[in-house]
């Protein structure tokens, strides 16, 4: 069973090694992801973000805005998670002076 | 072929402390062992990202007002950034979670060894 | 306003329910339950008018802070995501009524965390299933999992070492996950998927993308529980609360179908799939070695959850061959099956759980003619349900058996037929067998008929929705024309 | 023809739903047995009506018919009664009527329990057999054949006994396998031709098949409709289904089920593959062969079985493969008599399940080596019995005869003298195998005074059997008489071989 | 963590040092537009400070600084300060989460700009709270068992 999970991760680690081979050069700032326009003429989203993020929101810190304004959605989502696991946590080990044991 | 090493080597270390990270969660038995294995793998993902984002010769994304007109190659991708800090709470969510369930799991049977808790649970579902 | 905003009010005012419920109800606990279940209404009714809309206004984007994507995250109403998101809404609400009671049986003093974690994972069901961004179904995959592990966690004492097992396949997927969005943003530069579907076609070969594609597809698969990935499932579905398995077992696993549906035949398209990985046939293998696996496994149980627990596992099977196919029988008996099992199964749990209330059990062994005298109603839905699973027409279970059946004589492919058809043989066994057993004396010696005969249906609230889904499922199995014509057919996906 | 041809009418739609309109009546009145039984037979007889008011358009080779909502793009929920489903409706509803009184008789000499889903179950498969019987398309074919699987189980598992479950599981077993056989075969023809409705020269009449694929769909068709219709080697859940009470036995193992079986297999042959492509592939032929193996065979076993209701089922199978055998043949003549032995197998049948039920309700007796001198107890039912075994034995003046005959001819017109053989061989056999009952009825002692104080059955099951035995007489003497049948059969014949 | 024993040195290092912490992490939300730094940075900062007071004073002392039963409340205000500015966008005729039409100044940018300002408040509020709830419920947990 083990050696099989040995087995199962090298060939995992492989193929991921083979895939990173088609991956641009690392730092490259005319890689695809850095570019102005995606090969289909849409813009690029990282390019955008460098030139407009204080154009558009009057803030410096380019992160922030993506973060907060450009990219928000994501951010309220990942508020959701925290909350989540905040209230399981709340569920699971909470103590009430009242609570008693219905299933143990 | 040397500046292709230099351009990769960065996430076939990634991919390393991948398999690491999946060793600890598929191999190990110990539940606060598989945890650790887990983190290490999610890190591993976040390395993933930010590595992708590094321009050779460019600064944090935060303007500079002094450089003037603004050059996309002068500032690396904040994009990866903004999403690993998601991920990175994502992931924090999650442990919290796990810590939680092995709390309540440790209590119920005292033993954090998956082998052993299914034996319990085996016991348990006989006694049934 | 609002029907400018429409596209995103279901998942939002879930969210907003989410929030409110542990503010308002901290002190007062009953308000929990209203609150839950005015947010699930209202999201239904949202979805029954997306749906409209959609079908008269076609795709419709809506996009959030106002940004067009690729710069901003966008939700997209198409048929399919329409249609899945009005089925998971509407299955959710009926089993929320239901689960009221039971909530208060088995957690008492939880209910208000525990419905707030339910309209936690609703809002990331109805997110994954609208969102047109990557990155953004990961985060919602996050938010649904999550709440998942917390509602099984909170059932009987072996159910925290199912969640936890649950917790680490399920990071695992959505690591994977994460990593093919890694891969394909660091290819295409881009984390829109209309945006991206226009880029893949042009990289052919590519092995980051294909990788990408892999790693999703796998990861998604854990979600959804396709065969081999099933682990988590069975234990799953046993060891939780009878609330959480009744909501979780008809759309959990949809979600992740959705998904891998949106991913390979929307994103990356069907040309990219069949250059690049033999994935489809893989999964049209998969499905069909599940279909018999599942139900196999399923004659073997004892505990009627976890029997329905592995039936899901061959009901899921089926749906991973029509998605295998890849053609359009194939996509129509998937998607529609996504709905009929939604109803089927939803059907089936409620019936668990009104036996576990009422009963204080659901083990078959030992179920007799005397629950039928108590429990009349709840038996009958139990009965349709069950001719359902083994696909008995004018059932909708007949139905999305005959679309994939076309599905997959039109590929040839006879073994998947056979699976197809020997599957609903072992169904048949494992219903029938309770069947026998509801509707029969005991073969061994006749048990008097005790006081415990007399009537003791379950209540009202816990009642109508079972009956509510018996009936939908005779009625949109005669319908079924209707919406596989005038939606599914409009979501076949391009390329085939 | 196709369905939009057809002249509208929704009385075949009435006369499938009437009995399952009855159905909540029956359960609602479950506490009150002579309401619910008025409900059985009012359904009934109003079915029956609506049947006949189908005669004249059936007679004039019209067919009638309604379309409903889709059941799948491109295949209607759609009723047609062409006259060969006017035929067959006729047979079943008829009889159900007899069968009715009989059960009310059956049921309560035994004091049964469980009557209201009895009956209910019983109007459920009457609707079904019904809607068999009207199906436009195969889809439709599907669907009632279905229900008719499910609504017969809980009759066959009615007694609950361990025998009777057994009995049931493997009754469920083999139709449901033939059901996913019959959705297979169909999902195929839907691929090949794109239509399924049924029409006289066949679906595939313009679509030009394989060989191969021809004779894998054709024994996918076999062995949808074949188990119904209990080809060997596919009968062997009728005799375990005997277990049911005998009413049941006789009306759904001697009329609804097993003739849906046979109504079928000439859908099949007839409208699905059409009389040419039976030729063309000599389907015929293979579907012969089975059908004399089962005849010889099933009249054979049929000789050695000591329980009465098994001997008859063993009968049964035998001389529903007359029928195959007439369909297989593919003449004129053959198919007149293939359907007359619909009818007149079924007449004759019931007949002698009812006496042995009158036989178990009145003296507990199921074994034929018990019935010594039972004729003089039960003088009329045994007298019954004889004119169904001189029918079944294919001698005039009963019915059976007549049937016999014409499918003697088809086999000549067929110059193929081995059915004619064969239908000979098993006329023998039947004699062989009946004969004795009567004579140990009539001439045997009975042993000791065990029958002394026992009398005739009570009249509600003497007079239905009474009635089909006379029913049998006249139509063996003048087989058009009330209904045309003969007429009717023989147009049904023209139009499936017209088509070709 | 029950059994708590006072140590002079660890209490009177950690009451010194989490006002600091506290400050910096005000600083590191407030100054998030032009500097690294945000809403989750700060929060977990704040949520560090109280954290270190609760191991340094043991509970008791802790729950008078910031009581468990707030943490739940808090934390879903923060969400809810979050969700509510988008949805006043709604309101203000807007997209979901589109700043420029609240009006919060009078240029759209600005307007975004302290939106965003406001969110990240929310952020940290949230992060904040069900850190210290997490680790609460942790530390606490007596599950039914």
């Amino acid at each position: 069973m083990k050696t099989a999970n040995y087995i199962v991760l090298l060939l995992f680690t492989g193929l991921m090694i083979y895939a990173s081979l088609g991956l641009p050069q690392r730092g490259d700032p005319y890689a695809t992801i850095n570019l102005d326009e995606s090969p289909v003429h849409s813009p690029g989203a990282a390019a955008y973000y460098i030139r407009n993020a204080h154009k558009d929101a009057h803030t410096d810190n380019m992160v922030t805005v993506i973060l907060a304004d450009y990219r928000g959605y994501d951010t309220l989502g990942e508020e959701t998670v925290i909350m989540t696991a905040g209230l399981i946590c709340f569920m699971l080990l909470r103590r009430r002076k009242e609570e008693k044991d219905e299933n143990a | 072929m040397l500046d292709f090493f230099i351009g990769h080597y960065a996430y076939w270390f990634v991919f390393i402390l991948m398999a690491i990270g999946l060793y600890g969660m598929t191999v190990k038995c110990n539940l606060v062992k598989k945890l650790i294995g887990m983190t290490i793998f999610q890190v591993s993902i976040i390395l993933f990202f930010v590595a992708s984002a590094n321009k050779w010769g460019a600064t944090v994304p935060v303007l500079d007002h002094s450089a003037g007109s603004i050059d996309p190659t002068k500032y690396i991708n904040p994009l990866p950034h903004t999403l690993m800090l998601t991920a990175i709470v994502v992931g924090v969510a999650t442990l919290g979670v796990a810590l939680a369930l092995v709390i309540t799991i440790y209590n119920r049977y005292q033993t954090l060894d998956e082998t052993r808790l299914l034996e319990h649970m085996r016991k348990d579902d006989d006694s049934e | 306003m609002i029907l400018s905003n429409s596209p995103a009010l279901a998942p939002l005012s879930l969210l907003l329910a989410a929030i409110v419920i542990p503010m308002v109800a901290f002190r007062r606990r009953w308000l929990a339950f209203p609150i839950a279940l005015c947010a699930s209404a209202f999201a239904t009714g949202i979805s029954v008018v997306n749906l409209v809309r959609v079908l008269s206004e076609g795709v419709i984007h809506y996009h959030f802070g106002g940004w067009i994507p690729p710069i901003g995250i966008e939700y997209v109403l198409d048929p399919l995501s329409a249609f899945v998101t009005l089925v998971v809404n509407a299955v959710s609400l009926l089993v929320l009524v239901h689960a009221h009671r039971s909530v208060a049986a088995e957690l008492p003093d939880r209910s208000m965390p525990y419905y707030a974690v339910v309209m936690l994972m609703l809002t990331g069901f109805n997110g994954i299933i609208l969102t047109g961004d990557f990155f953004n179904l990961y985060v919602f995959l996050e938010i649904s999992s999550l709440a998942l592990y917390g509602m099984i966690a909170v059932g009987n004492k072996k159910s925290p070492v199912a969640a936890f097992r649950y917790l680490i396949m399920g990071t695992v997927g959505g690591s994977f996950y994460l990593l093919g969005v890694g891969f394909v943003y660091m290819t295409t530069g881009s984390l829109n998927m209309a945006d991206i579907a226009k880029i893949a076609p042009t990289l052919y070969h590519q092995p980051a993308l294909v990788a990408a594609l892999g790693l999703m597809v796998v990861g998604l698969g854990i979600k959804m529980a396709i065969f081999p990935l099933h682990g988590w499932l069975p234990d799953a579905y046993t060891y939780a609360p009878s609330a959480s398995s009744a909501l979780i077992a008809p759309v959990g696993a949809k979600v992740g179908v959705y998904a891998i549906i949106r991913v390979i035949f929307y994103v990356f398209g069907v040309d990219f799939v069949r250059h690049s990985l033999p994935l489809t046939d893989i999964l049209a293998w998969l499905g069909a070695i599940a279909i018999v696996y599942g139900s196999v496994l399923a004659i073997a149980q004892k505990e009627m959850k976890r029997m329905l627990a592995y039936s899901s596992v061959a009901q899921i099977g089926y749906i991973g061959l029509g998605i295998g196919l890849a053609n359009p029988y194939g996509i129509i008996g998937a998607v529609l099956h996504v709905m009929n099992h939604a109803l089927m199964k939803a059907c089936l749990f409620l019936v668990a759980g009104n036996f576990r209330l009422k009963l204080g059990h659901s083990t078959i062994p030992r179920l007799d003619h005397r629950v039928r005298k108590r429990m009349p109603w709840t038996t009958a839905a139990f009965t349709v349900g069950a001719l359902s699973m083994v696909g008995v027409p004018p059932t909708v279970g007949f139905f999305s058996k005959w679309y994939l059946a076309l599905g997959t004589i039109q590929n040839g492919r006879w073994l998947f037929l056979a699976a197809l058809l020997v599957s609903s043989l072992l169904n048949a066994v494992y219903f029938f067998r309770v069947l026998e057993k509801v509707y029969m004396k005991p073969l061994e010696g006749d048990v008097p008929d005790d006081g415990d005969t007399a009537l003791a249906e379950a209540p009202g609230s816990m009642l109508i929705p079972t009956l509510v889904l018996g009936i939908a499922l005779l009625l949109l199995g005669l319908f079924n024309a209707v919406i596989v014509t005038g939606i599914i057919t409009r979501i076949v996906p391009p390329g085939m | 023809m196709g369905i939009n041809t057809m002249t509208l009418s929704t009385v075949p739609l009435l006369a499938v739903l009437v009995s399952l309109l009855a159905v909540p009546l029956i359960l609602f009145c479950s506490r009150r047995p002579n309401l619910r039984e008025f409900w059985t037979i009012g359904a009934g007889v109003v079915k029956f009506g609506l049947v006949l008011s189908l005669l004249p358009g059936a007679l004039a080779g019209k067919s009638v018919g309604i379309a409903l909502l889709e059941l799948a793009p491109g295949i209607r929920l759609a009723l047609k009664a062409d006259p060969f489903g006017v035929f067959f409706a006729m047979i079943a509803s008829g009889l159900w009527i007899f069968t009715s009184f009989y059960s009310i008789g059956y049921m309560r000499g035994l004091g049964e329990h469980k009557q209201a889903r009895y009956f209910s179950a019983f109007a459920v498969c009457l609707s079904a057999t019904i809607g068999i019987a009207f199906s436009a398309n195969l889809l439709t074919f599907i669907l009632f054949y279905e229900i008719l699987t499910i609504a017969t189980y809980p009759l066959v598992i009615h007694k609950e006994t361990p025998k009777a479950i057994r009995a049931g599981r493997k009754y469920l077993a083999y139709t449901l396998t033939a059901g996913l056989f019959l959705i297979a075969a169909a999902a195929v023809t839907w691929q090949i031709t794109g239509s399924l409705d049924f029409a006289a020269g066949g679906i595939f009449k313009g679509h030009p098949l394989a060989p191969s694929t021809a004779r894998i769909l054709f024994f996918l068709f076999l062995g949808g409709v074949g188990v119904k219709a209990s080809i060997m080697p596919l009968h062997s859940w009728l005799p375990t289904a005997m277990a049911a009470p005998t009413p049941v036995s006789a009306l759904l193992h001697a009329v609804a089920v097993v003739k849906s079986g046979v109504f079928g297999v000439i859908r099949v042959v007839g409208f699905v593959f059409g009389p040419a492509l039976m030729k063309e592939f000599g389907l015929g032929r293979i579907l012969m062969v089975f059908a004399g193996f089962t005849i010889i065979t099933a009249s054979l076993l049929a000789l050695k079985q000591d329980n009465l209701k098994r001997r008859l089922a063993y009968s049964t199978v035998g001389h529903l493969s007359y029928i195959v055998l007439g369909a297989g043949m593919l003449t004129s003549a053959a198919l007149t008599g293939a359907m007359l032995h619909i009818a007149f197998h079924a007449t004759m049948k019931i007949t002698m399940f009812f006496v042995a039920g009158a036989i178990y309700v009145n003296l507990h007796k199921e074994n034929i080596s018990q019935l010594n001198g039972i004729g003089r107890v039960m003088p009329w039912s045994m007298g019954a019995f004889t004119v169904a075994a001189i029918g079944l034995s294919g001698l005039p003046p009963v019915n059976g005869f007549i049937s016999k005959w014409y499918l003697g001819m088809g086999s000549m017109q067929a110059d193929t003298l081995i059915p004619l053989f064969i239908l000979v061989a098993s006329g023998l056999l039947n004699a062989a195998y009946f004969f004795p009952i009567v004579h140990r009825a009539f001439f045997r002692r009975p042993a000791g005074d065990e029958l002394a104080g026992h009398k005739e059955a009570s009249p509600f099951m003497v007079v239905p059997l009474c009635l089909t035995a006379t029913l049998s007489l006249a139509f063996g003497i003048y087989p058009d008489l009330f209904f045309r049948f003969f007429r009717l059969a023989a147009g049904v014949a023209g139009a499936i071989l017209g088509g070709a | 963590m029950r059994t708590h024993r006072p140590n002079p040195i660890v209490s009177l290092v950690s009451r010194v040092v989490s006002p600091f912490i506290m400050m910096f992490a005000l600083y590191v939300i407030f100054h998030g537009h032009y500097s690294p730094g945000g809403g989750f940075q700060g929060g977990t900062l704040i949520a560090a400070a109280l954290i270190l007071i609760r191991l340094a004073e043991g509970n008791e002392t802790a729950q008078l600084q910031f009581p468990r039963a707030w943490a739940t409340p808090l934390g879903s205000l923060g969400v809810l300060i979050y969700f509510g500015t988008g949805l006043a966008a709604v309101f203000m005729g807007g997209r979901f989460l589109d700043y420029s039409v609240l009006h919060l100044a009078h240029h759209a940018t600005m307007s975004r700009s302290y939106g965003i300002l406001l969110v990240e408040i929310g952020v940290g509020l949230a992060v904040t709270a069900i850190l210290v709830s997490i680790f609460d419920n942790l530390l606490e947990g007596k599950p039914d068992a």
